[in-house]
C-alpha cells in the first residue's frame, strides 16, 4: 500500500502528539504527598507520536476503545486542536501552523461529520439557514440563486426533501439530522471528510442508511475518509485500511482484509475476538487482564504491556517500533517482531 | 408454571397534552433458569418493559392495565411494602450506565450492606462478609478494600461488576439487565457478558437481557422478543429468530448489519424511521417501512400468532413464509 | 425516547413565542392574572402624570393641614385623597403612582446595566476561557459573596457622606441604577458563562469552527441565540430583585429622597407614623410594592417552567 | 487538596487586601482628620505642619503601609463620636448582630430542610402547594417590610412581643452579652430573627426542593428503589446527602450575606448591633467607625466563605479524595 503511486498522499501525519495539562497554573502543580510537598505536573497524553499517511480515495478507519485518542486524532486533523508535537501536511502543505484566513482554503477541502446528530446542528437555525451559511461563507461571490441551487442540490444528494428546508432540526429524527449534518459538510464540496463516530449514536436500522449514504458520497464525489469508530463490524465493511489505536499509539496498521484475516498485535486480536457475533458458536474471546490504564503519566515501554499476555522485560522498558510485515501490515509489538507470537 | 408471566401489559405516559401508550398490551413468559433477550431500537419500549416488571415506572408513566405474575404474585397491584420485598431480593436489576448508577456519596460497602439489611436481619459485620463473598464472585480484586471506596475511585467496568454483585447479593430468581454493556468498551463488554452468562448458568438465575445488539442476544440468550413501537412483533427461540427471522422488521434488522453484506457493498437498509409513540400509524406500526405492506396492514393491527417455530405479529408473514421457502426450493 | 424529542422545544425564540410559550400562557391562569396586573401597574406608572390628581414633586401643591388624612373609604377620609395623605399632606395616590414609576424605572434600567455588563463578560469569559475566565469568575464570586445589598449600602453611604445629601439626592436615581446594575452583574455573567460553556461543548460549535467561521460570528450567531432562555428567566427575577434592592436602599435613606419618592422611600417615610396609627402611609405603598414584585416573580416562575433552561450552578 | 487549600487562603488574603485598599481610600477622602483634631480656628501654616507631622503629606504607598500596619495590630482608629477605639465600639456591637444572624440561621435551617425535602418528595400535595405559594410571596416581600408588618401585628396590634431593643441581656465574657439567657431576651430576639430569616427562608426552601427533586430523578436513586431500600433511607440518606452538597455552597454564602440584611432589620427594630451603628456612623460622618465596620464585615465575609469552601471540600468525597490521591 505504500507503493500506491497512482494515488498520491492527501494527508500526512508526522510524529503527531497531543497532551492536555491537568494541573494548570503553578499552585496546582504543588502536591502534598507522604508528608512532603512536591511539584508535579500531570498531563493526559492523548495522542503519542502517531505517523500516518492517507492516500486519495481511501477510507482509513481509526479504531480503538474510549480514551485511546481516536477522537483527538480527528480533532487534530480538523484543526479543532493544535498538536503538542509533530506536523500535519495536507496535500503537501503544512496546515497545523496555519491560522484564521490562511486555513480557509483547506477548510473548504476538508470537512468533518460529528457523532451526535442531536448536537451537531444549531437548534435555532432552520435547515436552509444551516446549509446556506457555509456556502455563502466560502463562496462570497455566489448570488442568492446560486446559493439556493447549491443547497437544494446537496439536500437531494443526501436524500432529504428540499421542501423541508424551512424546518428546525428538532423536527427531524436522529437519522435525518445526521443526513443534514452530512449535507452541511458537503455544501463546500470537500475532497476529504473526517467522520468522528458518525453512526454510533444511531439505531441499527438507521446506521445502515447513513453508512450507505457515506459510501454513495464516496463514489459520487471521490471522497477520501478518515473514519473514527469503535465498531469493528463497521470498519470491516467501510474501511479500506485500519489503524488500531491503544493509549494514543498505533499498534497495528493494515489493509482491512489483511487485518481481519490475520490480526497480529495481541490487542488487535483481543479486540476482534470481543465482537459479539450472530453465529451460534461460542465465542473464543481472549480475555485481557485488568483495564485500560489512564493516559496520565504513561508507562515506559509498550503502552499495552499491563494487559498483554506476551509481555516480557523488554516490553516494560522499550517502546516497540512500527515494523512492516511481509503482508504489508505495520505492527508495533516486540513479541511479533521477535516471533514470539505465531 | 413459568417464573414470570406478563399478560396484556399496558404502560402509558401522561404527557402535558396527551397520554401516550408506551407498551401496547404485551404478553410473554420467562421460565425458571431461562435467559430471555428483548431486542429493539430506542423508543421500542424495551427499557420501559424492564422497569415495568419491577413496577418501577416513574412519573409521568404508569401501568395502565395487565398482569405481571412473578412467582404467582401480581407485581402490578402489590402494595409498596410488598414490592420492596420483591425488588432487589427476588428480582434484581442491572442498569445501563455504571457511571451514574451508584450513589457518589456512599461507599461501595454502604450500598451493598443497605441492600442486604433491607431484606435480611443482619449485622453490619455479617452483611459485609456476604458483600465480600459476592464481590469475589464477580472477580473484583481485593474485595475487602473495595468496601471502603467510593464509586468515583473505580473504573466503569469495575463499577458494573459491583452493580452485578449487588444484584446477586440476595440470590434473586430473576435478573433484569437493561443494556448492561452499552456504556462500556468492547473488550470490557465481552468480559461483563461472559461473567453474567457464567453466573446465570451456575446459579440457575433467570435473566432478561434488554439490548439493541443482536450479536449480544445471539450469544447470551435462549429466547428472544423483538419489540417495535411498543409491541412485541416476534418471539421465539433465539437461534430460530437469528437464523430464520419471520417478521419483515426482524429480517431488516439482521440484514442491515454490516456483517451481512460484502465489504464496500451497499447495506440492506430499512427505509424511514420508527414512528414516535404519539404518532403511531393505523394498523401495523411497521407498515410505512415495510416492503410487503398491503392495504390490510394499514388498517388493522396484526395478531400475534404462532407461525412455525416462532410467534409473529404480521399479516403477510404466512404468505411470505411460503414464498421464501418456495424460492429456496427452486434454488 | 422519541416522544420526548417532540417536547425538547429547541427552536427559534419567536417560534416558542408563537407556539409553546403562548400555548402554556393561555393555559396558566396564574400567568395570565400576573401578566394583567403587571400590565396595569406598568401602564399606571407610565401614564402617572396623566392619572395622578396632583404632582407629588411640587411642594406648593400640598398643604400641611391635610397631613395624615386616612384613605377615602374610612370614616375620617377625605374623598379628595383616595389613599389618604402622608405626613406632609401630599396625596398618597399620586405619590404612589409616581413612586411606582420611579421604582420600575430604576429596576428595569438597573437590569439593563446588569445584563449588558454580565452578558458581555459572561460571553467573553466562557468563550475565551483560560486565565481571563479564571480571573473574571473569581472576581464575580467574590463580589457575589459580599451581596449586592452590602456593596450598595457601603457605596451609597460613603458617597452620601462624601458629597453631602443635597448633591446625593440630585443624582440618587442614577446612583441607584448604577450601583444596583454594577453590583449584580455577576448573576448574569455566571449564568451566561455556564450556558456558553455548555453550548461550546456541543458539536454544532465545533462544526462551525471546522467550517471556518470567525469567533465573533460563532459567538453571536451560534452560541448567544442558544443561551437566551436562561437570560430571559433570570432577567425577570433580576427586575424583581432590583426593585426590592431599590426599596431597601431608599428605606435606609440611601436611595430616593422623600421629595421624589420611590415606593421604598414612601414606606420609609410612613414608618415613623405607624405607631401613631397612620398605617396607610406605609401599608398602601407596601402592598403595591409586594404585588408588583410578586407578579414579576410569578411570571418568572412560569417562564422557568416553560423554557425549562438548565440553570447552572457554580 | 493542598492546592485547593492554598488557593482559598491566597484568595482570602487578596480579598482582604482589596478591602483594606478601599477602606484606606475612604479614610483618605472622607472627612478631614484635622477638623476633628483642631477645629476651624487654626491657621493654614499650623495646619500644614500638623499635616506633615501626621504624615498626611506622605506618598500614598507610605500612608497605606502605615494604615495597613495599624490595622494588622488591631488599631482601626478612634471613633469621632464615641471617642473610643473604633474596634472596641464594633466589638461591643458585634455580639448583638451575630446573635441575630445565629437566630435567623437556626430558623432557616430548622424550617427549610424539612419543608424543602417534603415539597420535593410530595410535590403535588396540597401542603406543598401552600408552602410553595407562601415561599414565592415571601421572596417578594422586602425584609424591612416583613419587619414592619410583624411589628404592626405582634407589637402594635396584639402587643405580644416587644418591638425594639435587645431587652434583658446577660453578660457572658469580654464584650459578649447574650439574648439567649433570659425570657425577655428570647422575646426580644424572636421578631428580628424571624424578620431576618424571612428573606432567605423561601430561597432555601426552593433551593433544597429543586436540588432534591433533581437528585430524586437520578439513576442511583432509581437503582436504590430497584434494590428494595425503604423510602425513608432513600430520601434521607441517598437523596438528601447529595442534595446538601450544592446547598452548602450556595447556602453558606447566603448566610454570610445575611450580615448585610442585618442593617435593615436592626434599623427597623432599633437593634443595638453593628448594622444600626453603621448607619448612625454614616449620618455622623464618623469615618474611623465606617472604615472599621468595613474591615470587620469584610473579614467576616472572607472567613465564612473560606470556611464554607473548606467544608465543601471535606464533605464531598469526589473533591476531597480525587485531589488527595492525585
Amino acid at each position: 500500500m505504500k507503493d500506491n503511486a497512482s494515488n498520491p498522499a492527501i494527508l500526512e501525519l508526522e510524529n503527531l502528539s497531543k497532551s492536555f495539562d491537568l494541573d494548570k497554573g503553578f499552585l496546582e502543580t504543588i502536591k502534598f504527598k507522604k508528608g512532603r510537598i512536591t511539584r508535579e505536573k500531570r498531563s493526559v497524553h492523548a495522542v503519542n507520536d502517531i505517523s500516518l499517511t492517507i492516500t486519495k480515495g481511501e477510507a482509513l478507519c481509526v479504531v480503538g476503545e474510549s480514551g485511546c485518542g481516536k477522537s483527538t486524532v480527528a480533532r487534530l486533523v480538523s484543526g479543532l486542536l493544535n498538536p503538542t508535537k509533530g506536523a500535519i501536511h495536507y496535500d503537501g502543505h503544512r496546515i497545523d501552523t496555519l491560522k484564521g484566513n490562511a486555513l480557509l482554503p483547506y477548510r473548504k477541502r476538508m470537512q468533518m461529520i460529528f457523532q451526535n446528530p442531536y448536537a451537531s446542528l444549531n437548534p435555532r437555525m432552520t435547515i436552509q439557514q444551516a446549509l446556506e451559511e457555509p456556502v455563502r461563507h466560502h463562496n462570497p461571490s455566489f448570488s442568492r440563486g446560486q446559493i439556493k441551487d447549491k443547497v437544494t442540490e446537496v439536500m437531494q444528494s443526501v436524500g432529504v426533501d428540499p421542501s423541508w428546508a424551512s424546518r428546525y432540526p428538532h423536527e427531524f429524527s436522529g437519522g435525518q439530522r445526521q443526513r443534514i449534518a452530512i449535507a452541511r459538510a458537503l455544501t463546500v464540496d470537500p475532497e476529504f471528510v473526517i467522520a468522528d463516530e458518525p453512526i454510533s449514536a444511531l439505531d441499527v436500522s438507521i446506521q445502515a442508511q447513513v453508512l450507505n449514504l457515506m459510501l454513495e458520497a464516496k463514489e459520487d464525489r471521490g471522497l477520501t475518509y478518515l473514519f473514527i469508530t469503535h465498531d469493528l463490524s463497521v470498519v470491516q465493511h467501510f474501511g479500506t485500511r485500519v489503524a488500531v489505536l491503544y493509549l494514543g499509539s498505533i499498534c497495528e496498521l493494515a489493509d482491512t482484509a489483511t487485518l481481519f484475516a490475520n490480526p497480529k498485535h495481541p490487542y488487535t486480536r483481543a479486540l476482534l475476538s470481543a465482537v459479539p457475533q450472530l453465529s451460534d458458536d461460542r465465542p473464543n474471546h481472549i480475555r485481557l487482564k485488568g483495564e485500560i490504564p489512564t493516559p496520565i503519566n504513561l508507562p515506559k515501554g509498550c503502552p499495552f504491556q499491563s494487559r498483554c499476555a506476551y509481555a516480557d522485560a523488554r516490553c516494560g522498558t522499550e517502546q516497540p517500533l512500527a515494523i512492516e510485515q511481509s503482508d504489508g501490515s505495520v505492527v508495533a509489538c516486540h513479541a511479533v517482531e521477535e516471533g514470539r507470537i505465531d | 408454571m413459568p417464573l414470570l408471566s406478563v399478560r396484556d401489559l399496558v404502560v402509558k405516559f401522561a404527557m402535558r397534552d396527551e397520554t401516550v401508550t408506551a407498551l401496547k398490551s404485551i404478553s410473554f413468559d420467562v421460565a425458571r433458569g431461562d435467559r430471555l433477550g428483548i431486542v429493539g431500537e430506542s423508543g421500542a419500549g424495551k427499557s420501559v418493559t424492564g422497569f415495568a416488571l419491577l413496577n418501577l415506572i416513574s412519573r409521568p408513566g404508569f401501568i395502565d392495565s395487565g398482569e405481571i405474575l412473578f412467582d404467582g404474585m401480581n407485581m402490578a397491584d402489590m402494595s409498596d411494602a410488598e414490592l420492596r420485598e420483591v425488588r432487589g431480593n427476588k428480582m434484581a436489576m442491572i442498569f445501563q450506565d455504571p457511571m451514574v448508577t451508584l450513589n457518589p456519596v456512599l461507599t461501595i460497602g454502604q450500598q451493598m450492606v443497605e441492600t442486604l439489611q433491607a431484606h435480611r436481619k443482619l449485622s453490619r459485620k455479617e452483611a459485609e462478609q456476604i458483600a465480600v463473598l459476592k464481590l469475589r464472585e464477580v472477580y473484583i480484586p481485593a474485595p475487602e478494600e473495595r468496601l471502603a471506596q467510593y464509586p468515583h475511585e473505580l473504573s466503569g467496568g469495575m463499577r458494573q461488576r459491583i452493580i452485578i454483585a449487588i444484584a446477586l447479593l440476595l440470590d434473586p430468581q430473576l435478573i433484569i439487565a437493561d443494556e448492561p454493556t452499552t456504556a462500556l468498551d468492547v473488550t470490557i463488554q465481552a468480559d461483563i457478558m461472559e461473567l453474567l452468562l457464567e453466573l446465570c448458568t451456575t446459579k440457575k438465575v433467570s435473566l432478561i437481557l434488554i439490548t439493541h445488539d443482536l450479536g449480544v442476544v445471539s450469544q447470551m440468550t435462549e429466547n428472544t422478543l423483538v419489540m417495535y413501537a411498543g409491541r412485541i412483533i416476534e418471539a421465539g427461540r433465539t437461534r430460530e429468530i437469528i437464523n430464520d427471522p419471520q417478521h419483515p422488521y426482524t429480517q431488516g434488522l439482521i440484514n442491515a448489519l454490516p456483517q451481512q453484506t460484502l465489504p464496500g457493498e451497499r447495506l440492506k437498509q430499512i427505509p424511514g424511521n420508527m414512528p414516535s409513540l404519539s404518532a403511531a400509524p393505523k394498523g401495523c406500526a411497521f407498515n410505512a417501512r415495510c416492503e410487503f405492506a398491503q392495504d390490510r396492514c394499514r388498517m388493522e393491527v396484526p395478531n400475534f400468532e404462532q407461525i412455525g417455530p416462532v410467534k409473529v405479529a404480521c399479516h403477510e408473514v404466512r404468505r411470505l413464509h411460503h414464498e421464501t421457502h418456495k424460492q429456496e426450493d427452486l434454488a | 425516547m422519541s416522544m420526548m424529542a417532540d417536547h425538547q422545544g429547541n427552536s427559534l425564540f419567536a417560534r416558542i413565542m408563537n407556539s409553546n410559550m403562548a400555548y402554556s400562557f393561555k393555559r396558566n391562569p396564574v400567568a395570565i392574572v400576573s401578566m394583567a396586573i403587571f400590565l396595569i401597574i406598568t401602564l399606571a406608572a407610565v401614564f402617572a402624570p396623566l392619572i395622578a390628581p396632583t404632582d407629588p414633586y411640587d411642594p406648593s401643591l400640598y398643604d400641611i393641614l391635610d397631613s395624615e388624612l386616612p384613605p377615602a373609604w374610612t370614616n375620617q377620609g377625605d374623598p379628595k385623597f383616595l389613599f389618604g395623605t402622608d405626613d406632609q399632606g401630599r396625596d398618597l395616590w399620586s405619590a404612589i403612582l409616581y413612586g411606582t414609576r420611579t421604582s420600575l424605572i430604576i429596576g428595569i434600567c438597573a437590569v439593563f446595566v446588569q445584563a449588558f455588563l454580565g452578558i458581555s463578560i459572561g460571553l467573553i469569559s466562557g468563550y475565551v476561557g483560560g486565565r481571563i475566565d479564571n480571573i473574571l469568575m473569581r472576581f464575580a464570586d467574590i463580589q457575589l459573596s459580599f451581596s449586592t445589598l452590602m456593596v450598595a449600602i457601603i457605596f451609597l453611604a460613603v458617597s452620601q457622606a462624601l458629597f453631602g445629601s443635597e448633591t446625593f439626592n440630585k443624582y440618587a436615581l442614577f446612583m441607584l441604577v448604577g450601583v444596583i446594575g454594577i453590583a449584580e452583574w455577576p448573576q448574569y455573567a455566571r449564568t451566561v458563562r455556564a450556558t456558553v460553556l455548555a453550548e461550546k461543548k456541543k458539536e454544532y460549535v465545533d462544526s462551525a469552527r471546522v467550517l471556518g467561521f470567525s469567533s465573533i460570528r460563532i459567538m453571536v450567531r451560534h452560541i448567544l441565540p442558544n443561551s437566551l432562555s436562561p437570560i430571559f428567566v433570570i432577567s425577570t427575577v433580576q427586575v424583581a430583585n432590583a426593585i426590592i434592592s431599590e426599596a431597601s436602599l431608599s428605606f435606609l435613606g440611601l436611595g430616593m429622597p422623600v421629595s421624589q419618592p420611590s415606593l421604598g422611600s414612601l414606606i420609609s417615610s410612613g414608618f415613623d407614623y405607624i405607631f401613631s396609627g397612620s398605617w396607610w402611609i406605609t401599608t398602601i405603598p407596601g402592598v403595591v410594592l409586594v404585588v408588583l414584585v410578586l407578579v414579576i416573580n410569578l411570571l418568572g416562575d412560569w417562564m422557568r417552567d416553560v423554557l425549562n433552561p438548565k440553570l447552572y450552578k457554580g | 487538596m493542598f492546592a485547593y487549600l492554598m488557593k482559598r487562603l491566597f484568595q482570602a488574603i487578596a480579598v482582604m487586601f482589596a478591602i483594606s485598599l478601599i477602606s484606606f481610600a475612604i479614610q483618605d477622602n472622607l472627612g478631614d482628620p484635622l477638623r476633628e483634631l483642631v477645629g476651624q480656628s487654626v491657621s493654614e501654616e499650623v495646619r500644614q505642619e500638623l499635616r506633615d507631622e501626621l504624615g498626611l503629606n506622605d506618598s500614598f504607598f507610605k500612608q497605606y503601609t502605615r494604615f495597613a500596619g495599624k490595622v494588622l495590630q488591631g488599631d482601626l482608629g478612634t471613633s469621632y463620636f464615641f471617642k473610643e477605639p473604633a474596634l472596641d465600639v464594633i466589638l461591643k456591637k458585634l455580639p448583638a448582630t451575630l446573635e441575630l444572624v445565629l437566630g435567623a440561621t437556626i430558623i432557616i435551617i430548622g424550617v427549610s430542610v424539612p419543608l424543602g425535602v417534603y415539597t420535593a418528595i410530595k410535590p403535588n400535595s396540597l401542603f406543598s402547594k401552600i408552602v410553595m405559594g407562601i415561599s414565592i410571596i415571601g421572596i417578594s416581600i422586602p425584609v424591612f417590610l416583613t419587619a414592619i408588618l410583624m411589628i404592626f401585628i405582634f407589637s402594635v396590634e396584639l402587643r405580644w412581643l416587644p418591638s425594639f431593643g435587645r431587652g434583658d441581656v446577660v453578660h457572658v465574657f469580654g464584650p459578649w452579652s447574650t439574648n439567649f439567657a433570659t425570657v425577655d431576651g428570647w422575646l426580644h430576639i424572636l421578631l428580628p430573627s424571624v424578620a431576618l430569616a424571612s428573606i432567605m427562608l423561601p430561597l432555601f426552601i426552593r433551593l433544597i426542593r429543586a436540588e432534591m427533586m433533581e437528585t430524586l430523578q437520578s439513576e442511583y436513586v432509581r437503582f436504590a428503589w430497584a434494590k428494595g431500600i425503604r423510602p425513608k433511607r432513600i430520601w434521607f440518606v441517598h437523596a438528601l446527602k447529595n442534595t446538601l452538597l450544592p446547598v452548602i455552597t450556595v447556602g453558606g454564602v447566603q448566610i454570610g450575606t445575611m450580615v448585610a440584611y442585618t442593617i435593615l432589620t436592626e434599623t427597623v427594630f432599633q437593634w443595638p448591633g453593628m448594622g444600626f451603628m453603621f448607619l448612625e456612623a454614616v449620618n455622623r460622618v464618623d469615618t474611623p467607625l465606617i472604615v472599621a465596620y468595613l474591615i470587620v464585615v469584610g473579614f467576616i465575609f472572607v472567613v465564612t466563605n473560606t470556611i464554607v469552601d473548606l467544608i465543601y471540600g471535606l464533605v464531598n468525597p469526589t473533591v476531597n479524595l480525587s485531589r488527595m490521591d492525585a
